[in-house]
């Protein structure tokens, strides 16, 4: 492990210096929620993302408004929409001294291959065809065209072959980047600290150091921040967004992001939900609103289509009516109609206090379409296993969220792949169609407008339906020009103290 | 050889209450926790909502007459919920207690009265039990069941089953070194109306005082298996879930932890008083 | 005594193979699967089934049993962990260190607060400072641990600014989780010190020692306390015990990096390399460490120390039958 | 009889012990005296309260439950109820000490004997540490145990050398006043013999006076010059052995006496009082023994002193049967 | 009269973490029906053990025990339950062989219950019975036994021996554990009932005058073993072996003028692990010779007077 013991010098000399303002601070101290795990390019969760981003680059990144922006590729010729060549930027060094060539780029897409979890993000590149074709120039192929191709490889991150292979543990506690910064510290479940790389390409950043310091109970981020061993919190909790917000002393930033609490709706026959016009009538019985205040005290988003409107693919045309309107008398009028007269529903949640929230208003709707619900919690590791058995649920809440941040990405994911509301027919083909012909559209214009066609099967359909899109809430010291970076993450060379 | 050394004994039971029912901080632990328990018998007669009636319309009511202690985030009344809570807690404490004390007695029980290889054998597997600690266990047990009321119970009753095993065991022990237990071998009394008729009611009174102890203890337990999102779940009042999700709002809305919080608090002391109190009347040589 | 600890060291292997496969059961039986936490809800069945083959997940629960046997007690590897890819063994060695501070720490506190506090009740059986000392335990053991330690926080962190909230990056950052788990501690300490000392006071050597004309506060130290440790160091040793496995709340109130949240972690992902590995390291220690306490009871009690002796010692009946 | 020659006097002691709202009433209006080198026998069945006066002339009776209600217990003329904690402590182990019931129990578990024999010495005289353990070596030596068994653990002892080594902790300050409770009843015949010889042999040497506390008749016989025997926390009976053993004068004691199987004669049954000692929490009023005396009359009611002195310091509380006689 | 128990070379050894324990070591002798064997001995030396081994609440290491004329050593279930009916046992300590939870008439009357051949009300009156006999007011049958004295609660043990009838009762030390004058009341009510009832008793005691007072015959343990084995009356008046003599010697008379002069022994009894073979009081003897240490000697050295000792002859001289 890598490991050291104390350096009291800077926790408390963060203290201080809250203070005596005026001198330039060049440290940060930053609550986050999880350890960050493994550090290598196929880290996962949310603190991997604040640290990744410091760390390694790719070949061009997604910026603050999702815009693309170059980085180790220093520019990029389109010959087709399946064939790119990219020029590598020169005179970029690792953190270990190497030099970067395009046979690191070639190595570190195909590294992407071997991560079970990675490597969705180069399915679609042709290996047979794309090459290095000098130091500085590397040649892509992929293997159809794809809408979303372009936003995957922006997950590719770089590394050094020579680095990766002489890694003892495969980067995992090592990692060696490109990157702003560099690791200089790390506790395991206790703070990383970064440094800033001094040879960085693009120069070096205002902040020199920053330390991520785990705090697992949220109420204590806030208490952290209060006290000023930290000067940014990411994800703060929601309990303490107002307090937050009301005091002067600190600045709040709520970002939607492409996460929102859903619900699968069980369409087998054993549910009364295999009724379409049973699933309708829930729809417009539901009042998204509410939930939003009760569950996030109002700091989401009413849901308005079966994803979050943060998502690319997403128009003011997907907008649904089951989304917009809450009448329990049409849904009671419906529920008549279809002929189903009660029954017990079973409402599955991963028992976080939210979606607990959620799921009790969802119980008192459904009492009043006359069913008789009941909330079972399960924990995060069995509510998959809970999901892939539709025997034992009716309703499965879920947050869902799209890494390609494309809603049909993520709809063709969650319905076409795992499918727990066991969505079948004529129906679902047509979904699955549509979904086909948006992904492989020829250009993104087309394939949004593709998008708003699969969105409406859905609505019509209600296989899933989302409730709430959710917001990411940081909390931050006035002083800090915190903007929120690409996907809810965070990029630290552009920060500074003013 | 002999000591002339004998007691004058009293009639022991009344002694037992007699001495109890001085003891102030035990009599208090007891009526509270009678009060506790009619309270939460008659909880639909006596609360004045239901503890799941949501009233969205008053989210986070501060203490009023209409919501003697507030609302929470769902509108739904404090007091109320409290006063069925006592169900719940009590049930964990209760059961769980008694779940653990059962299976311990019976454990115990074989290992004390068989000795031997028998007791060699139990208490090795009780060793290789008690070496996984205590809330790790049932903290691996809750994940195993899956979260909820039902499952926290047993848990936390099946971690704690050494504790009992060991204490009737070497109660036991004592016992069976007592000359009334060769009498009976003598009037061919069988094993099992030895164990049943002179061993366990002669071993049952630290048990007793362990039980009233421990009953506190598993409120807490649950409380803290709450904590980490396994105890009870939310919507049924359990006081354990009603502190771990009010400790988010403790900075706007702190009565929504300090009313669980005393109640869990309370409800746990007084049955450590009476735990304690009992300890101190059932032990002779603490009598002053 | 030598051959004491020695037979306790071989009674060591079944304790580790009967805990190994207590947990490998329990683990087994859970339901929740890691690696769908590890992939997420993208990952195609095709893909889970792939990773599940290779962590050897689809094999039958004896293969699996076999195999962790032979890696841990062959090979010596604890294995790496799901979901973070570190070797397992490393992160408990990181871990661990923080998790034994915490626990002698916050023990040595309690044992301070603790013992003064039960021989003071305990000599003044029935007063107001009996009272108040018991009622004060009482109330300390009945308080919810977490419920405290957010109250210290907002005390000590919030309001006084005097102490960090969390994090142990300087000594300043154990006091407060330290006391916390000291106070439920110190208040179990000091109710076995009283009832212990209690039933010791009223032993006929102390009569004798006030007899020779001893100072009172000489019998109580030198007599009595020494005489009713035996009982205290048990209390003490299992608190240090249950601490070895981490104290979970206040390891994540004050963001600590020891065992509990760990295990804690472990569990809720199903990351079994961390949980068996996690557990049989922590039982392991304990043994070790009961064994420790067993040692100290023979420093503390000759008699105990004694029946420890394989020489052929007196045993006699005597009247120990009718002097209870 | 010289004044001076008193050590102890002991002058209407009333103790009661209050236990779960109850009083027993343990000890009643006692009184009596020893003089130097004399050895006084306190006779009397469970519960007469005979350790209750031994702790409360070293005053150590536990407070609560024990409280002394009245009386004064005079140790060479002065007042030990009345003297400083300082001083008390002074005389306990030195010139007063005390020799336990149950050697079993006594020792405390954890300290070598050796140690609890120089803390005694270290207590009371000016040594260092090194000389109380010579001399606390030369006590055990003294009481017939080899002097390398300093070291060893009360555990380590069989229950007569425990006894022995109690017996060197109390003559270790050569007290004025030995206050011996019981100190063979846990010992078997054999091992009683052998400690109470020593007992003998050593009291003659260091001019001791003795409380012989037994319940044992025999024992008294071979080791007293007087005795008392006590019945409900009185003394009923007092005077020299030769005394109360050729004439008793109580009617308790002769019940006793009858109650007792001897080797020498040959009576197919014996003559035991008949029913119980009365229970401490309701004592009868008037003569305590009333309930259980063959010779009991009405007069036996009534609450007055019945002390007779039936000749020569021989004292009997029965002024019915003595009148008879 | 006829043979009652007969018991031949009993030997009961327990296994210690130290070695063997040799608590009964050969023993014979036999009682004839209505007589009182005394067994006396110091603590430890295995009286409760021998009384137990033959009541069969121990299982013998070796040996013969004969009840009645049939050799009941080893007994299958039914047998054993026949005999026990038989054999009964009254303990020393009043206080910890009764059980504190049951009722005075529940104790008298659990015999019965187990046994099943009574109807509820003909046990209750049986109990009654039983209660008169042994000198129980009948107020006290619900009482429970920490609410009597010691010898009340000694009554009811005997009346619990009683209720089966038996012939033989082993009696453990009843009296030492109480007063002299409580003593004197039950040894009296124990020969009532020898009387009555026909009863063959075993006397254990470490108390001799005692045990002259009571028995018929006497024997004399020392760990483990017999050291001498006479009639009441010949033991006290003609004791042959040392250890029997300093026993006699050792006892304080309640008699100012007796002036017996004590035989002082060393040392003290340790316990009968793993024995050395020869005489066990070798090392606490004045007599001991070379031949002592080697081997025991026992023989009948008068009528009816049995004698392990080399030199009893010579030291009786
Ligand atoms: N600590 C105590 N608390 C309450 N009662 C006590 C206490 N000690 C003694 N007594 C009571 O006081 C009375 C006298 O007791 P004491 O010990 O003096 O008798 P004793 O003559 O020494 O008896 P023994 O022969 O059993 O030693 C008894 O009734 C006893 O129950
Ligand atoms: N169950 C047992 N296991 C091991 N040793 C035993 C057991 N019971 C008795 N002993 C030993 O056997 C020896 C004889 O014991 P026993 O009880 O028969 O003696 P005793 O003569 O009745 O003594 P006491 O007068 O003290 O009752 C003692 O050394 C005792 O320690
Ligand atoms: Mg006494
Ligand atoms: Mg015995």
């Amino acid at each position: 492990g890598c490991s050291s013991k104390k350096n009291d010098a800077q926790t408390e000399g963060a203290v201080n210096e809250n203070e005596n303002a005026p001198e330039v601070r060049d440290k940060i101290n930053i609550a986050v929620d999880s350890d960050v795990g493994n550090m290598n390019v196929f880290g996962s969760g949310n603190t991997y993302a604040y640290i990744s981003n410091q760390i390694y680059e790719g070949l061009f990144a997604l910026g603050y408004d999702k815009e693309v922006v170059p980085r180790l590729a220093e520019s990029w010729e389109e010959i087709d929409s399946t064939h790119y060549i990219f020029k590598i930027r020169k005179g970029v060094k690792f953190h270990d001294g190497n030099d970067l060539t395009a046979n690191d780029v070639l190595f570190s897409y195909k590294l992407m291959q071997e991560d079970a979890n990675y490597n969705q993000y180069v399915i679609n590149v042709d290996f047979e065809k794309t090459k290095v074709v000098d130091d500085y120039t590397f040649e892509l192929y992929f293997k159809e065209q794809n809408a979303y191709t372009f936003t995957n490889l922006s997950n590719v991150n770089i590394v050094s072959e020579a680095s990766w292979t002489a890694s003892p543990d495969k980067m995992v506690t090592t990692p060696i980047g490109t990157g702003p910064y560099k690791l200089k510290d790390y506790l395991s479940g206790s703070y990383i600290t970064l440094e800033s790389f001094s040879e960085y390409w693009g120069g070096e950043p205002s902040i020199k150091e920053a330390t991520f310091t785990v705090i697992a109970e949220p109420s204590q981020k806030t208490t952290a921040l209060e006290t000023g061993e930290v000067q940014l919190v990411m994800n703060v909790q929601i309990s303490d967004i107002g307090y937050l917000m009301t005091n002067s002393d600190y600045n709040v930033t709520l970002d939607t992001g492409v996460q929102s609490l859903s619900f699968f709706l069980n369409m087998n026959e054993n549910s009364v939900f295999s009724n379409k016009q049973v699933r309708q009538a829930f729809g417009y019985a539901l009042d998204n609103d509410a939930i939003n205040i009760v569950a996030y005290d109002g700091y989401g988003k009413a849901g308005t289509a079966p994803f979050s409107a943060a998502m690319k693919d997403y128009s003011e045309k997907m907008v649904g009516e089951i989304y917009t309107t809450t009448d329990v008398g049409k849904a009671k009028k419906m529920v008549d109609e279809s002929g189903v007269d009660g029954g017990v529903v079973k409402i599955a949640t991963n028992g976080t206090s939210a979606q607990i929230a959620a799921a009790e208003i969802i119980q008192n709707v459904l009492s009043e379409l006359g069913f008789t619900a009941e909330i079972n919690n399960y924990d995060s590791a069995t509510i998959w296993n809970v999901g892939s058995d539709p025997t034992q649920w009716d309703v499965l809440l879920m947050v869902t969220a799209s890494p390609s941040g494309y809603g049909v990405d993520s709809m063709k994911a969650f319905l076409g792949g795992l499918n727990w509301s066991g969505w079948k027919g004529e129906s679902f083909d047509r979904f699955m169609q549509l979904c086909k012909e948006t992904i492989g559209a020829n250009s993104v214009d087309a394939s949004n407008e593709k998008a708003v066609d699969v969105v409406k099967v859905i609505e019509e359909e209600m296989p899933i339906y989302s409730l709430v899109q959710l917001a990411n809430s940081y909390a931050f010291d006035p002083s800090l020009n915190f903007r929120v970076w690409n996907a809810s993450s965070l990029y630290l060379k552009d920060l500074k103290f003013e | 050889m002999t000591v002339n050394r004998r007691k004058r004994h009293k009639s022991q039971l009344k002694e037992i209450l007699g001495r109890l029912s001085r003891n102030r901080l035990a009599m208090a632990g007891l009526i509270i926790i009678l009060l506790i328990g009619i309270l939460s018998l008659l909880a639909p007669i006596v609360a004045p909502y239901n503890f799941a009636e949501q009233n969205l319309k008053a989210t986070y009511a501060a203490p009023s007459k209409a919501h003697l202690l507030g609302t929470d985030k769902l509108g739904r009344d404090i007091f109320s919920r409290l006063i069925y809570g006592a169900r719940q807690s009590l049930k964990i404490g209760i059961l769980s207690v008694g779940l653990a004390s059962t299976l311990g007695t019976i454990f115990g029980s074989i290992a004390g009265y068989y000795g031997g290889k028998m007791d060699n054998i139990l208490m090795r597997i009780l060793d290789i039990y008690q070496s996984i600690p205590g809330m790790l266990l049932s903290i691996a047990l809750a994940a195993s069941l899956g979260p909820g009321i039902n499952n926290a119970i047993l848990a936390i009753g099946i971690s704690t089953i050494p504790a009992y095993a060991r204490i009737i065991r070497a109660s036991i022990m004592t016992v069976r070194e007592k000359e009334f237990i060769e009498a009976a071998i003598a009037i061919n009394a069988s094993d099992y109306h030895i164990i049943t008729k002179h061993v366990l009611p002669n071993s049952i009174s630290p048990l007793i005082v362990e039980i009233t102890m421990n009953i506190g203890n598993s409120i807490l337990a649950a409380a803290t298996l709450s904590f980490i999102g396994l105890g009870a779940q939310p919507p049924s009042p359990e006081w354990g879930a009603m502190l771990v999700e009010g400790r988010n709002y403790m900075r706007d809305y702190g009565y929504l932890v300090i009313y669980p919080g005393i109640c869990i608090m309370t409800s746990v002391l007084s049955f450590n008083m009476l735990g304690d109190g009992l300890r101190d009347a059932l032990d002779p040589r603490l009598k002053n | 005594m030598f051959e004491f600890i020695a037979k306790r060291f071989l009674w060591l292997i079944p304790v580790i193979l009967g805990v190994t496969f207590f947990v490998f059961t329990i683990m087994y039986f859970t339901p929740g699967d890691p690696v769908r936490l590890m992939l997420g809800a993208n990952a195609t069945e095709q893909q889970i089934q792939q990773e599940r083959d290779e962590l050897g997940l689809n094999d039958s629960f004896s293969v699996r049993f076999v195999d962790y046997l032979k890696k841990v007690f062959i090979d010596f590897n604890l294995g790496n962990s799901y979901q973070t890819k570190q070797s397992v063994t490393d992160q408990i060695l990181l871990r661990f260190p923080f998790t034994v501070k915490i626990a002698l720490i916050s023990v040595l506190l309690a044992t301070l607060i603790g013992v003064p506090l039960g021989v003071l009740a305990a000599t003044h059986q029935y007063s107001w400072k009996d009272n108040i000392s018991m009622f004060g335990s009482l109330f300390c053991v009945s308080m919810p641990s977490f419920w405290f330690a957010l109250i210290l926080v907002m005390l000590f962190s919030q309001k006084l600014g005097w102490l960090p909230s969390s994090g142990i990056k300087s000594w300043t950052g154990y006091i407060l989780p330290c006391v916390s788990i000291a106070l439920g501690g110190a208040a179990g300490i000091a109710r076995q010190t009283r009832s212990s000392m209690l039933e010791v006071i009223r032993q006929d050597y102390i009569t004798t020692a006030r007899a020779k004309g001893q100072k009172e506060m000489k019998v109580i130290f030198n007599h009595a306390l020494k005489n009713a440790l035996i009982p205290i160091i048990m209390t003490i040793g299992n608190m240090v015990g249950a601490l070895l496995g981490g104290a979970l709340i206040a390891e994540t109130i004050f963001s600590i990096p020891g065992m509990g949240v760990f295990m804690m972690n472990g569990i809720s992902q199903r990351d079994y390399p961390v949980v068996q590995g996690g557990v049989l390291f922590i039982s392991v220690f304990f043994c070790l460490f009961m064994l420790l306490v067993d040692v100290v009871f023979a420093y503390v009690d000759p008699r105990i120390r004694s029946q420890y002796k394989s020489s052929k010692t007196k045993r006699r009946k005597g009247i120990r039958k009718y002097d209870s | 009889m010289s004044i001076n020659n008193t050590l102890l006097e002991i002058n209407n002691l009333v103790v009661e012990y209050v236990a779960d709202r109850k009083v027993i009433k343990a000890v009643n209006n006692v009184s009596f005296t020893l003089n130097k080198g004399e050895t006084l026998g306190l006779v009397g069945e469970t519960g007469a309260g005979k350790t209750t006066i031994a702790k409360a002339i070293m005053r150590i009776l536990p407070d609560p439950p024990a409280k002394i209600k009245s009386g004064e217990i005079l140790f060479e003329g002065k007042d030990i109820m009345k003297m400083s904690e300082h001083k008390i402590r002074d005389i306990r182990g030195n010139s007063i000490s005390m020799i336990f019931q149950d050697p079993m129990t006594a020792l405390n578990p954890i300290m070598t004997i050796g140690k609890q024999i120089a803390e005694t010495i270290g207590l009371h005289e000016k040594l260092s540490r090194a000389e109380a353990e010579i001399k606390a070596i030369k006590m055990l030596e003294k009481v017939g145990i080899p002097g390398e068994r300093f070291s060893e653990y009360p555990h380590q002892f069989s229950g007569g050398m425990k006894q022995r080594v109690v017996i060197a902790m109390a003559l270790a300050c050569e007290p004025d006043l030995l206050l011996a409770d019981e100190p063979t009843t846990a010992l078997d015949v054999t091992i009683q013999a052998q400690v109470l010889e020593m007992m003998d042999k050593l009291k003659k040497e260091l001019n001791t006076s003795v409380l012989m506390i037994t319940h044992d008749l025999g024992v008294v016989a071979g080791t007293c010059d007087k005795v008392a025997i006590v019945y409900s926390g009185e003394i009923v009976e007092y005077g020299t052995t030769a005394q109360v053993f050729d004439y008793p004068g109580h009617p308790y004691t002769k019940g006793l006496f009858n109650s007792l199987p001897r080797l020498t004669s040959n009576e197919k049954r014996l003559k035991p009082i008949k029913g119980m000692m009365p229970d401490p929490t309701h004592l009868p009023v008037g003569c305590k023994f009333r309930d259980r005396c063959p010779h009991a009359i009405d007069e036996c009611r009534e609450e007055r002193d019945r002390n007779v002195n039936i000749g020569n310091e021989h004292f009997v509380k029965c002024d019915i049967m003595t009148k008879e006689v | 009269m006829a043979t009652m128990l007969r018991v031949e070379n009993l030997k009961k050894y327990f296994n210690t973490p130290n070695g063997e324990l040799h608590a009964v070591d050969d023993i014979s002798f036999e009682i004839e029906e209505g007589k009182t064997l005394g067994i006396v001995g110091e603590s430890g030396c295995g009286k409760s053990t021998l009384g137990r081994t033959i009541l069969h609440l121990l299982d013998s290491t070796g040996g013969q025990i004969f009840f009645e004329g049939e050799d009941v050593t080893y007994l299958k279930r039914q047998k054993l339950k026949k005999l026990r009916e038989q054999m009964q046992i009254i303990f020393q300590d009043p206080y910890s062989s009764l059980n504190p939870r049951m009722s005075v008439r529940e104790i008298i009357m659990e015999p019965l219950l187990l046994k099943g051949e009574m109807k509820e009300d003909e046990m209750e009156i049986e109990t009654e019975k039983l209660m008169e006999t042994v000198g129980l007011e009948s107020r006290l049958a619900d009482a429970y036994p920490h609410e009597l004295d010691g010898g009340r609660r000694q009554r009811i043990g005997i009346a619990r021996a009683l209720a089966l009838s038996p012939k033989f009762i082993l009696c453990d030390e009843p009296v030492s554990a109480l007063d002299v004058s409580i003593q004197a009341q039950i040894l009296n009510l124990m020969l009532d009932l020898q009387e009555q009832r026909k009863l063959t008793y075993i006397f254990v005691t470490h108390d001799l005058s005692v045990v002259k007072y009571i028995s018929d015959e006497i024997l004399v343990m020392y760990m483990g073993q017999m050291v001498e084995k006479a009639p009441a009356d010949e033991l006290f008046a003609n004791p042959l072996h040392p250890y029997t003599m300093a026993l006699l010697s050792a006892i304080p008379i309640p008699d100012v003028h007796a002036k017996n002069q004590r035989i002082i022994l060393k040392g003290e009894i340790v316990s009968p692990i793993n024995p050395k073979p020869g005489c066990r009081f070798a090392a606490r003897c004045n007599y001991a010779s070379e031949e002592c240490h080697k081997q025991q000697y026992s023989r009948e050295l008068s009528k009816d007077h049995f004698v392990s000792c080399h030199k009893a002859e010579f030291i009786n001289k």
